[in-house]
């Protein structure tokens, strides 16, 4: 590489209290170089950005930063970004009650004498940066909270590129993004490379990161591992170099035999929160049969959450429609009455709606099955004690111990003591919804065979899922969803991506989304 | 000891402008006759005024003087006294339903006829407003009865028009504004009189007054000859003020609290009933203070003239 | 039904002024018009000053998703301070403002740099210096009542603007609006964005002139502008405008909404906060002041549980609960909501009790109407 | 630094009892060992005894992450009607305790249903309750103190227990702790867990021994276990039990960390929190009771600022602000540490005032240590 050198960490070591995270980590960034960040959940990757971005000030950590050959010692988010270091965090960082163009210019709002906000400009600006990004219907004076998350992430982008980075950080921008926006997300990369801006880029979806970068470095349990150009790599080498040996399949084959109807869902509706007379969800009706996995298909935004919430019982807004299980219909539903009928759910947004933070491993695990632990009220300790241990060993959730707080867990294993929360309820139906979001290649696999495992015990499983290779890996049978309608019921057999897509996307869509239908 | 007793002195709320000055003269005249004293401000609280008066007693003081803020909830405090062998006399306000060993205080029936005698000699007929002290205090009962002795039989022959009269939480100034507002806009402003039961309610009634430009028009009384009081007093705003000598009640009653304890012969003017039983009582006798004897203040020393002119 | 929460939403501040109507035609009615008479509207506004003003700060910490109960106690210790440099120390009355003003931003800036910077939840800063100010309060007038104020410091409280001055006024502020509304016109068209018919402006801008003239006319034909009312108003327009057209404002209802993601967007939220509770502070001076003039004496009494009606104007007026949103407008009218119910309960002679038992009710209700139309969403 | 964190975090309560510990050792000496005399314990645990027992009900509140400002007003309104039913209408106790009881507990299930199922926050339902509640008594008893109350409903708030009974409570708790610490031991003996040597495990006995006989020879020195005392210790066990061992318990700090989770978890929050308030009603029917008897009257004004108190003992006691932790005993111990506080300066003779601004201080630093030992986590 011969361009300059934008960036030098050295010696980089983070350490929450006893717990190292990072440890004599070093990493080189070229101004129009993209460096692919590769590591297993909890390698540190995020806790490294974290350093490099002043979210942990200079003084919290040892080693230490050279920018554009000056040492750096940031004490706040604002120097960095002064300096030309912008990120974009792994978790959404919005304010729900401001508009769009609020939300892309805070804290560099363009003002007026006096300290006043100068919205023209600012629109205008927001308007060009969201049709740059091809995010189509975006009313930019709208609060972002009338957006979905899919949506929401790209405005994050567009908040990103308007500060005119340097240095562009993504940390997983895609995870909720289907693989058309995806597409926009790697043109864009590829254009500020080519303007000469250096970028760290975080993904668990290795094809991406092996599209756009050019040089990968990989971190395991804090330690760095290697650094090495792209041209000499290939994913099952950074997976390799991740997880410490060789994966060489991504999909676990078990036979499984699929049984007779379990689950019916007859002309589920459901209304906007905030607009009732909006659907976001109109009239699907579909049915599962035991030891079947369906998987559920769609553009973000598209509605597969409500369905999965509405069936559930756990939509927050109205709605309608009818669910039976076994032919006998399930009526006001509620989590709980759900739970009880052997329906469970394990929700989409993990930190949200996931984990109990104050609470324990073990006794996140054992949540939704206290009573049965119980009698008239009481807790048995013994009996809690034996289940949790069971779930731990049978997941393999790495933990120090069952009484370790939840939120000391890399987010794969927490993903794991949640899913062990739903398999102690012993559900008959499991609704996955995007089950191994930010879950590394490692986490996923084990999370894959658990599904299996229990497809053949007969269970049915509804998989949401954004990643197309994933759902035609696992599913016999894909529902696509789009636009809150049913677009699509297909058999595995023959199923491609280009097919969901296509079914995926109206016609009226087409036209915008056609020259970036393609696979990464 | 009998030769130097400690004095527990409980006073309902500091916020009330003359129980400072009652604490002042309590104190000095304590001392002068070499007893201690412990004070406590319950901060219109009646379970702060429990807890304080508990505490008192296991820092064991002799005798405990009690400006009760609710005259109702000392029986239980009373009666640990008693347990404890120390001696109770209620300061000003009468305890009720406890056994009490002494009451001292100017005679609050007499106040309240004073009130309404010096209102009625300015405005002998009209829509008259009663502003009441607080509800919990056994002299806001005194004095309304007083004053009514005065009133009723006018109010029976017609002349006197009772428009409204309510109670003043805690003889809140505050509170009395508000009231007397209201009552003025109800009325159209058509209020001829006030009997306000003491000064700082009366100084809230007087300044409805003056946003209404009736102050100086319309008579309003009080009584404790507050700072404030005598100097509205002097500029016409306000008809009247009791003037209870408080170092008299004072002194006296420091003196009642150590005669209390060396066991010695006390002279009683009369007796009241508390409901538990009768008792003893010392009554001193008010003073009705206008415009044209507040000079009677600076000669007792209550005083001095430059205090009076706000210099 | 969804329609109706549309329109709810669009013009909600709208249903809270018909609630306010409501109440003004139903006592009205019972006092045989005696409510609506210019000197109890006058009565009225001058009630309400006080918690107005609170309400003005106290929206911003709302906002902000913080909340001072200190606000009682700060003012009452500050309109103390007011009167006590007022009658012992005789201090020309624009040096004793300057002063309280300056203590009351001071205060409210520590408060705020215990919350902000030291971390301390601001409900216990607010409730460690409820008491502590109220202490404070008891100590400088040593529980006694400061008292008489001079003239000048009343008129704060009690003066009038001279008729003159307040049809002025008036002519100013409907001309304020023309221009405005002109303006937003003229730019839109220059932008190329569609504008609503001219005669919609127009009667738009009739409508305000219509209100302004009713306003002032009828405080007029009894004594004038009450100066408080004035300087409610005055706040009302700064607050507004800061609130909606600064970033500070901005940025209040960003901490308040996702402090961590403002945080991250280089945004100092701890200076935020620190100023919001400096402004709180001011404020606190400012309703101390009006409270001592109205009352013409420092009371160290004054301004007790005056927290709890800033904070329930604020939620009456549509703030919400976890912060990132609310209006000043909103608070305001729910300060008057509330002053409404007590003058004109208070002139039926209707009992404390019942005065209170019925304000607790409308307080729950008018927060469980906003939550239900809202819609289930937290 | 950091191992002290870690050891502050372990043994938070024991820093906390030692802070008391410190305090008292503090006022003994200045009181010439006044403070410590039986006597004055005796008067320290029954001034607590009020504020403990609506703190034992709104830690969990706390936990839920809900708070309730009505508590002040329920605890005078239900005071209130128990002296109503025994003056006016000479129930006798039972009956009279029972009313009183459920009446709570449905007054406490309708807050709860406000904010649980209408969705009303709590902070609002607390405000309109403080309100209203408060209009009631004063309505129910026109604003007059009911008195004077039976001598049976005197002996709840005055009543001690007779020193025999004193003395056997004392063994039965000595054993009880036996018993509890043997189970444990051979219980996880039985499943193979390490156990403490069993030194270990005979010095904590003695240590619980040595504390439960202090306790009862010095209350039994001066008139024996005061009734209210044995009430707060009953409920310091019924709800440690609850909070650690039963489902409930557990639920209502799953929800107060992460509502959402735990209704997707299939726990029926709203049903959970309804319940929390109804218990709360509970704690203020019995912490009026306890109130009445100490006046040995049903005052209008009974209860006032008691929330503030209880909240307070909450957060001294490291209950979160934002909910999901807290215990029951550290509750307990910020009400002595208040009540300490309380008792030890009336008996210097502090000035209102100074008590005001130490108290208010103390509140506020206490939570500041907590707040930085704990770290910049949120
Ligand atoms: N604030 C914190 N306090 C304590 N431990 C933390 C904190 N933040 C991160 N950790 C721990 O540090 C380690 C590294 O976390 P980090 O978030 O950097 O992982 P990551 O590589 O980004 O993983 P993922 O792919 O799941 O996002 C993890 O073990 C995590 O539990
Ligand atoms: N918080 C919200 N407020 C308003 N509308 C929302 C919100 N979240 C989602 N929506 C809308 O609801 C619809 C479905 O959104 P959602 O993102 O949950 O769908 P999805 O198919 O599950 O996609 P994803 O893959 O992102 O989970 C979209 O039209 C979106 O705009
Ligand atoms: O002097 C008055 C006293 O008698 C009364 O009890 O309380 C109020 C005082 O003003
Ligand atoms: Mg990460
Ligand atoms: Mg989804």
């Amino acid at each position: 590489m011969t361009s300059e050198l934008l960036l030098e960490m050295e010696g980089i070591t983070k350490s929450f209290g006893a717990m190292k995270a990072l440890s004599d980590i070093y990493l080189r960034v070229h101004a129009g170089e993209c460096v692919g960040l590769c590591g297993e959940n909890g390698a540190g990757k995020s806790t490294l950005m974290k350093v490099l971005s002043a979210v942990y000030p200079h003084g919290t950590w040892e080693g230490s930063i050279r920018w554009k050959g000056q040492p750096l010692e940031a004490q706040s988010v604002r120097e960095t970004e002064a300096a030309g270091i912008v990120i974009i965090h792994q978790e959404l960082m919005l304010v729900p009650d401001l508009s769009v163009t609020e939300n892309i210019f805070l804290g560099h709002e363009i003002t007026r004498s006096g300290g006043r906000m100068d919205y023209e400009t600012m629109h205008r600006r927001a308007d060009e940066l969201v049709r740059r990004l091809r995010i189509p219907d975006i009313n930019v004076r709208q609060p972002i909270s009338a957006y979905g998350g899919g949506h929401q992430q790209l405005i994050e982008i567009a908040k990103a590129l308007n500060k005119n980075a340097k240095l562009l950080i993504l940390d997983e921008p895609s995870s909720s993004l289907t693989s058309s926006e995806i597409a926009v997300l790697l043109d864009i990369v590829r254009d500020l490379k080519s303007q000469g801006v250096g970028c760290v880029y975080i993904s668990h979806k290795l094809d991406e990161v092996a599209a756009v970068c050019d040089t990968i470095a990989v971190i395991r349990d804090g330690h760095h591992v290697a650094t090495t150009p792209m041209r000499d790599m290939n994913t099952t080498a950074i997976i390799t170099q991740m997880v410490g040996r060789e994966i060489t399949q991504l999909y676990p084959q078990m036979p499984h035999e699929t049984g007779e109807v379990i689950l019916e869902a007859h002309h589920i509706t459901c209304h906007d929160i905030d607009m009732p007379s909006r659907l976001c969800v109109s009239d699907i009706s579909f049915s599962v049969r035991r030891g079947e996995i369906l998987g559920v298909a769609g553009l973000v935004g598209a509605g597969r959450t409500e369905l999965m919430q509405a069936i559930f019982g756990a939509y927050p807004g109205r709605s309608e429609g009818e669910v039976l299980i076994d032919g006998k219909p399930l009526n006001h539903r509620t989590p709980q009455r759900s739970i009880q009928a052997g329906l469970c759910m394990v929700p989409e947004d993990r930190k949200m709606h996931g984990i109990i933070p104050d609470f324990s491993v073990g006794r996140n695990i054992t949540l939704a099955i206290l009573t049965q632990l119980a009698r008239a009220g009481h807790i048995n300790g013994q009996s809690e004690q034996q289940a949790v241990a069971e779930q731990i060993s049978r997941l393999q959730i790495k933990t120090s111990s069952p009484a370790l707080s939840i939120t000391g867990l890399s987010g794969g294993n927490q993903q794991k003591a949640i899913l062990a929360k739903m398999l102690l309820a012993q559900p008959r139906i499991l609704i996955l919804d995007e089950p191994t979001r930010g879950v590394d290649v490692g986490a996923k696999y084990e999370i894959y065979k658990l599904m299996l495992e229990l497809a053949q015990q007969g269970v049915a499983i509804i998989m949401v899922s954004s990643e197309l290779p994933e759902v035609l890996g696992l599913s016999d049978r894909v529902l696509v969803i789009g636009e809150g309608r049913l677009r699509g019921n297909f058999e595995r057999q023959g199923l491609t991506q280009e097919k969901i897509l296509a079914a995926a996307i109206s016609s009226e869509d087409t036209a915008r989304y056609l020259d970036h239908v393609v696979t990464v | 000891d009998a030769q130097h007793p400690k004095i527990g002195f409980s006073i309902d709320d500091l916020r009330v402008e003359r129980w400072a000055r009652d604490r002042d003269y309590f104190t000095a005249a304590a001392k002068a006759l070499g007893a201690t004293v412990y004070v406590q401000s319950a901060d219109a609280s009646e379970q702060r005024q429990i807890a304080q008066i508990e505490n008192l007693i296991s820092r064991g003081v002799d005798v405990i003087a009690i400006v009760p803020f609710n005259a109702t909830v000392m029986t239980n405090a009373v009666k640990e006294a008693k347990k404890a062998g120390i001696k109770v006399i209620s300061y000003d306000r009468l305890i009720l339903n406890a056994d009490v060993d002494a009451y001292i205080s100017f005679d609050n029936e007499k106040v309240g006829e004073l009130q309404a005698t010096e209102v009625v000699k300015h405005q002998p007929k009209g829509n008259y407003f009663l502003l009441g002290g607080s509800p919990t205090d056994n002299n806001a009962k005194l004095l309304r009865a007083g004053q009514l002795k005065v009133l009723q039989p006018l109010i029976d022959k017609g002349d006197i028009k009772v428009v409204g009269q309510q109670w003043v939480k805690e003889w809140s100034p505050t509170e009395a504004l508000s009231i007397v507002e209201n009552a003025l806009t109800a009325n159209a402003n058509k209020i001829d009189a006030i009997v306000a039961s003491n000064d700082g309610t009366a100084g809230g009634a007087i300044q409805a007054l003056a946003a209404q430009k009736l102050a100086g028009k319309v008579p309003v009384s009080g009584q404790d000859a507050d700072l404030a009081a005598v100097r509205r007093v002097v500029a016409g705003t306000q008809t009247m003020t009791v003037y209870k000598p408080i170092k008299l009640i004072a002194t006296e009653a420091a003196k009642l609290s150590i005669d209390l304890v060396r066991g010695k012969q006390i002279n009683y003017n009369t007796q009241y009933d508390n409901g538990f039983k009768k008792v003893n009582t010392i009554l001193l006798k008010p003073i009705v203070m206008t415009k044209d004897n507040v000079g009677m203040l600076v000669k007792d020393g209550f005083y001095t003239q430059a205090q009076i002119d706000g210099r | 039904m969804s329609n109706f929460k549309h329109y709810f939403n669009q013009y909600k501040m709208l249903v809270l002024l018909a609630a306010t109507a409501l109440i003004w035609v139903f006592f009205a009615w019972q006092t045989d018009g005696g409510y609506v008479s210019a000197r109890n509207l006058s009565n009225l506004l001058r009630q309400m000053s006080v918690t107005g003003i609170l309400a003005c700060g106290m929206v911003l910490i709302i906002i902000a998703a913080e909340i001072d109960l200190s606000v009682g106690s700060l003012l009452g210790l500050l309109g103390g301070f007011a009167a006590v440099l007022d009658v012992n120390y005789h201090l020309p009355l624009p040096l004793n403002l300057a002063l309280v003003m300056i203590l009351g931003m001071l205060i409210g800036l520590f408060n705020g740099w215990l919350t902000a910077y030291l971390r301390i939840p601001s409900f216990i800063v607010g409730l460690g210096g409820m008491l502590a100010f109220r202490g404070i309060l008891l100590g400088v007038t040593g529980g006694l009542t400061v008292a008489p104020v001079s003239d000048g410091l009343v008129w704060i409280g009690q003066g009038y603007l001279s008729h003159a001055a307040g049809q002025i006024l008036g002519g100013v502020l409907i001309a304020l609006c023309l221009i405005l509304v002109w303006n937003t016109r003229r730019r839109n068209l220059a932008n190329g964005l569609t504008v609503p018919p001219v005669w919609r402006d127009a009667l738009r801008i009739a409508l305000a002139a219509a209100v302004i003239l009713a306003f002032v006319l009828t405080l007029n034909s009894y004594d004038g502008i009450p100066v408080p009312v004035l300087l409610l108003l005055a706040l009302l327009g700064i607050f507004t405008y800061v609130t909606n057209f600064t970033v500070f404002g901005r940025r209040v209802y960003a901490v308040g909404s996702n402090m961590e993601a403002t945080r991250l967007s280089g945004v100092n939220v701890q200076a935020v906060k620190l100023w919001i509770f400096g402004l709180m502070g001011l404020m606190c001076a400012l309703a101390g002041v009006v409270n001592t003039a109205r009352l013409a004496a420092g009371s160290p009494s004054a301004g007790t549980n005056g927290e709890l009606d800033a904070i329930a104007a604020c939620f009456i007026g549509g703030t919400s609960m976890r912060g990132g949103s609310g209006t000043v407008y909103g608070a305001l009218i729910g300060a008057l909501v509330m002053s409404s119910l007590d003058n004109g309960m208070s002139m039926l002679d209707v009992d404390t009790f019942w005065q209170m038992i019925v304000k607790g009710g409308i307080l729950v209700s008018a927060v469980w109407v906003d939550v239900t139309i809202r819609g289930q969403r937290r």
